[in-house]
């Protein structure tokens, strides 16, 4: 990875992590409501995956999308007003938490259905192989998606025809309370269920941003050559509840704890510091920077007006 | 007497259907270590145990279609569909499968099955997190729809809903789950097919279900205190089989009817009840039925917005004003 | 002038958008090589190869889906999916995504998509084969829904649907594929929102769309040779948008109004029209609107059972010689 | 495989085939209408397995199932009356063609949505199971069935909770008119798609009854000892069209005609001869049988009452 880049890579994850935690703050004072699901811990997969796409590359995600938005670069003030329901948010406060979309960005949704992007993530890459485009689709998904009928179907379509889609798994291992192993008939490595769709697999270590950045550079690289789609499965974990709403009383505080000590930002810090890219100054900085643009983005969506009340009846359809 | 949420209430007659009969059990995702994502069920996987209390994958088909085929084979499974919005994925287990089988084997099968599940908004969960489906169910020949409003109903109702050999679609509303209300300690239960005058009247009809009742009560005691205006709300709590009865009754007295429904207005199923009001009191009508549902929009997010989509007291009030010259 | 089945009119619109933009396709179960379950794709995939013409796995959320991103990134998908029975499987892609793409993105995100599919009933095909959805379709903010009941309506509807920008669900009647109507040799379109009336009369309007269309001209027809009776047809032609207006019109004039629909009676789509022309034409309204629906009941298979729980000219003819006394 | 029991796979084989023969001419004819699958050429794959059933274990099946009812047992004169829509069919006329049932033999039905029995199955193995009841289910499906959403729940619930079901494929390889490798991502040897749901598999020569049966046998035993569901492929060929409406221009004859040559009846036929197990007399014997059994389910149906127009409303529901 180039130095910039890796730095780059760090000042993300950092700005996921202070966005979220302040994201958890006002919603506990009541600024934010309705599902909220934070991406504390899994900033790795995220930050090393979308780092690789291009401009025309697609990405489609599912409801837990602060993460996949900022990593893509969508203004964090515009996140943060989303997800405050102002009229500078990304769907003019429209969406919320669990639908951010750039289209700009080729930043697709945030879909709050769980395993309901993956059928559009087919589309997406249709189209992409259809006009000749070569973008690749990258689309994630839970554990908890692998289950449902929806799943199947679409890495069946995606293998057949060979579609440019990287399925990024970020298996935290568990849908909401319930942990993988009750849900999946395979047990663990859920990535060799790509087997049986005749889709090339591997599995990364989703707490180790260098890991997922080069599994996923080397992924990407093979789709673009037209060998069809490539799923991935990142291990990770949330540190946080399934959603603002979660007791979290099916998870035992020390198995939290232990991959807590595998924090995904102070390991990738240790590393820039151990390879003397990057030196303490250097870091407080950039957390100085990161903390002021989060600042910023509540200040900005605090002060973005409420979307006006005609705008109720705007874009359900085009012409109305 | 007891005083219950509507929560504690439901989660009343699961235990006692629980208790009562071993082929009763619960089926859904997250219902037992998660202790339910409405925390209905909380409690019961460690009250019952995991054969009773069953967490699936997310995997909305084959949890119907398990409930289908055990139901079918002498079993009695109250099946968890978390919200209407997810059933979206089982409508074929539920309106190809469950709704045909006794008909289609010409009474061989019969699929008494429970399927609970959370309608409606108001909670800003978006577009797809707020919708309300029950009205498009309750024309499906084959199933039973049931909408309870206060604790005492959802407790009645759901009694009535287990002795049924027929799938009944029981729609708890999200935002009435922390309501409180007497439940009665003495055991009672509320048959389907009979609506329930919530509030007497002799102005106008107001005709609702579920979380819209509450809305009309509140707009009715307006009207009264305001105007000595008396509305009579009729709170339907099945949709399938439908108390045009009741209804009609009121209306020839009240000569005046409002529908009141949190679905979309275009196609809303209301309108099925407005349609019937004009047919069968006719002469009884002093002006045209109306009705109030929601805006024809996706639930936006915005808390303004989304406020603005929904019936609410101030809408039925004027609306009540306007049509009916108060 | 021509004179083509409804079949030949609409693959006629499929080979028009075809040959005009080289971003439209087509996909679905069986439509090549098969030549279509109806046959309406019949030589296409010979004409326009495997590019344009896509058969696909028995997999009916993931096409849809693959409509929805394909659509969203400008292609012009043309979806089939065999019948609106099977429809059911693909609600959520349709209903929690097609629909509210544009609304949750604020119109970043846009889903031209058509997509064709077969409803009614009246084949013997049973109760998993026989039913209509496309009332409930109409109830969702977000789509457009189009059941032409000519060819000629057929064609210059079709036409329009590929113009729009948002997902059209395009509803053929399996029982009128094989009709034949005149199809204008001069490029036409009809737009969404305007209801056509089929045949003029002053004594009652009726309203309706698709395959009942046909029962209601004849129904007409034996009332005017025997009674003098002349029926005002209008055929709706899009549910969504909905042209009130020329019903309320006619109404106005007639003074009396039949709703005729193929959906089951309870819920149906229908009742939405009754209760506006109740709302908005009260003080012309001789008696109340009365509707002719499907029993409540799933289809079954037997030839005379399945004929009676549907709308037929008699039952208009009675209906109507009941309620207005002729 | 006793020898009487030889015999009446046999007998019942030729059944289906007689049956279907007739009811492909009053199709013709107009007597029977609307959808209509016929099952001639896949006769071993019913009678192999389903005479492998106790009475306690659960059918089900999809709209190609007139062959897997009389493999069952159920009196032709019923399923020939329900095909014509009368009183004494199976359903009394209200199922057809595509709904047969008899719960009596726990024939649980003839279902129309391709993939739609197998979530039933699972309720039908769940309930077994709750209820400590060792009945086995066996349920059919075709190779389209496999690409359906329903398909990968169903087969990942039945592992999980390791549900006594045989997933028994009738691999005739196509769905109406599409082959099934253009629909597999997986290519051929779909019974390999179990290994994703950790479900044992074994693929069989579907034109071989006895291959089939022993196969049946073999694994009805390993699930009556509670190791969970057997997923089991077989090969197998439909010499007619999809339905009675099939057109039929997506197969070429040269195709049919190599598969006829290897025709399960004849085949089985050979070899009851070879091993003496019957002779040519004692064939014919059996055939005029089967001959005047399907005549007389013709005539009863014939003579069958249409159903009363009330029945209409019966068994909508249940009290009603
Ligand atoms: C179809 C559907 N079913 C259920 C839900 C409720 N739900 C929301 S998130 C979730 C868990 C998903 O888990 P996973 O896919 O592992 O993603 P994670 O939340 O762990 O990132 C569930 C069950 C939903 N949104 N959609
Ligand atoms: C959900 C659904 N989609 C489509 C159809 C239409 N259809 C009926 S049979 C069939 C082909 C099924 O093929 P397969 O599963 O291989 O069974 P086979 O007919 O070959 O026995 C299709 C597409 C249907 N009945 N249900
Ligand atoms: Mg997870
Ligand atoms: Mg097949």
């Amino acid at each position: 990875m180039e130095q910039s880049k890796t730095i780059q890579i760090y000042e993300n994850m950092l700005l996921m992590r202070r966005f979220e935690e302040e994201t958890g703050r006002l919603y506990m004072e009541g600024a934010i409501r309705g599902f909220c699901h934070l991406y504390i811990g899994e900033e790795a997969v995220a930050a090393g995956t979308i780092s690789c796409l291009s401009e025309k590359d697609y990405i489609i995600t599912h409801y837990r999308d602060h993460g996949h938005a900022l990593a893509r670069g969508i203004d964090p003030k515009n996140v943060m007003s989303e997800l405050m329901g102002k009229s500078d948010g990304t769907s003019a406060g429209k969406g919320g938490s669990m639908h951010i979309f750039d289209v700009s960005k080729r930043f697709m949704g945030g879909h709050a259905i769980v395993g309901g992007q993956l059928p559009i993530a087919c589309g997406l890459g249709f189209s992409s192989k259809y006009k000749e485009e070569d973008s690749v689709v990258l689309c994630f998904l839970g554990d908890g998606a692998v289950n449902e009928g929806e799943f199947h179907e679409s890495l069946n379509l995606a293998s057949l025809w060979k579609l440019p889609i990287l399925f990024c798994l970020e298996n935290n291992l568990y849908g909401m309370g319930t942990h993988v192993n009750k849900t999946r008939s395979s047990g663990e490595n859920i990535y060799k269920i790509a087997d049986s769709y005749n889709i090339p697999s591997l599995q990364v270590d989703g707490m180790d941003v260098i890991e997922v950045e080069k599994a996923t550079q080397e992924s990407i690289e093979k789709i673009k050559s037209g060998q069809g789609p490539i799923f991935m499965e990142a291990l990770c974990y949330r540190f946080r509840g399934h959603s603002m709403a979660d007791p979290s009383s099916y998870r035992k505080s020390q198995e939290v704890k232990n991959w807590q000590k595998n924090d995904p930002i102070i390991k990738f810090e240790r590393f820039l510091i151990n390879q003397n890219i990057i030196d303490q100054k250097q870091i407080l900085k950039i957390k100085e920077n990161v903390d002021s643009e989060v600042e910023k983005s509540i200040e900005f969506a605090q002060n973005s007006p409420d979307p006006k009340i005609e705008s109720l009846f705007e874009n359900v359809y085009k012409n109305e | 007497m007891n005083n219950l949420t509507l929560r504690e209430s439901i989660k009343k007659g699961l235990i006692e259907a629980l208790e009562s009969d071993p082929n009763v059990f619960l089926m859904g995702e997250d219902i037992g270590e998660y202790n339910g994502a409405y925390a209905v069920t909380s409690g019961l996987l460690k009250q019952f145990g995991p054969k009773r209390i069953i967490d699936t994958p997310i995997s909305e088909s084959v949890i119907l279609g398990t409930g289908i085929g055990s139901a079918a084979t002498g079993l009695r499974p109250i099946i968890e569909i978390m919200t209407i919005n997810f059933l979206l994925l089982a409508f074929d287990q539920l309106i190809n499968h469950a709704a045909k089988l006794r008909y289609m084997s010409n009474g061989q099968l019969e699929v008494p099955l429970v399927l609970r599940t959370v309608t409606g908004g108001g909670a800003q969960l978006g577009a797809t997190h707020s919708q309300s489906f029950e009205g498009w169910l309750a024309s499906v020949p084959g199933l039973k729809v049931v909408c309870p409003s206060t604790p005492k109903d959802a407790l009645g109702l759901f009694r009535t809903s287990m002795k049924q050999k027929d799938p009944v679609v029981f729609a708890e509303h999200a935002l009435l789950y922390g309501v409180r209300g007497d439940v009665p300690d003495k055991f009672y239960e509320i048959p389907f097919g009979k609506a329930d005058i919530k509030r007497p009247g002799n102005k106008v009809t107001i005709i609702s279900y579920s979380g819209m009742v509450r809305t009309c009560i509140q707009a009715s005691e307006f009207l009264s205190k305001n105007f000595n205006f008396e509305c009579e709300v009729i709170d339907l709590r099945t949709l399938r089989p439908l108390d045009f009865e009741t209804i009609i009754k009121s209306v020839k007295k009240t000569g005046r009817a409002v529908v009141v429904e949190e679905a979309w207005k275009t196609g809303g199923f209301g309108a099925n009840i407005s349609e019937t009001i004009q047919l069968e009191a006719f002469d009884y009508l002093d002006s045209p039925v109306i009705r109030i549902a929601s805006e024809d929009v996706p639930a936006p997010y915005n808390r303004k917005l989304e406020l603005d989509t929904m019936p609410s007291e101030q809408k039925i009030v004027t609306a009540i004003k306007q049509n009916f010259s108060i």
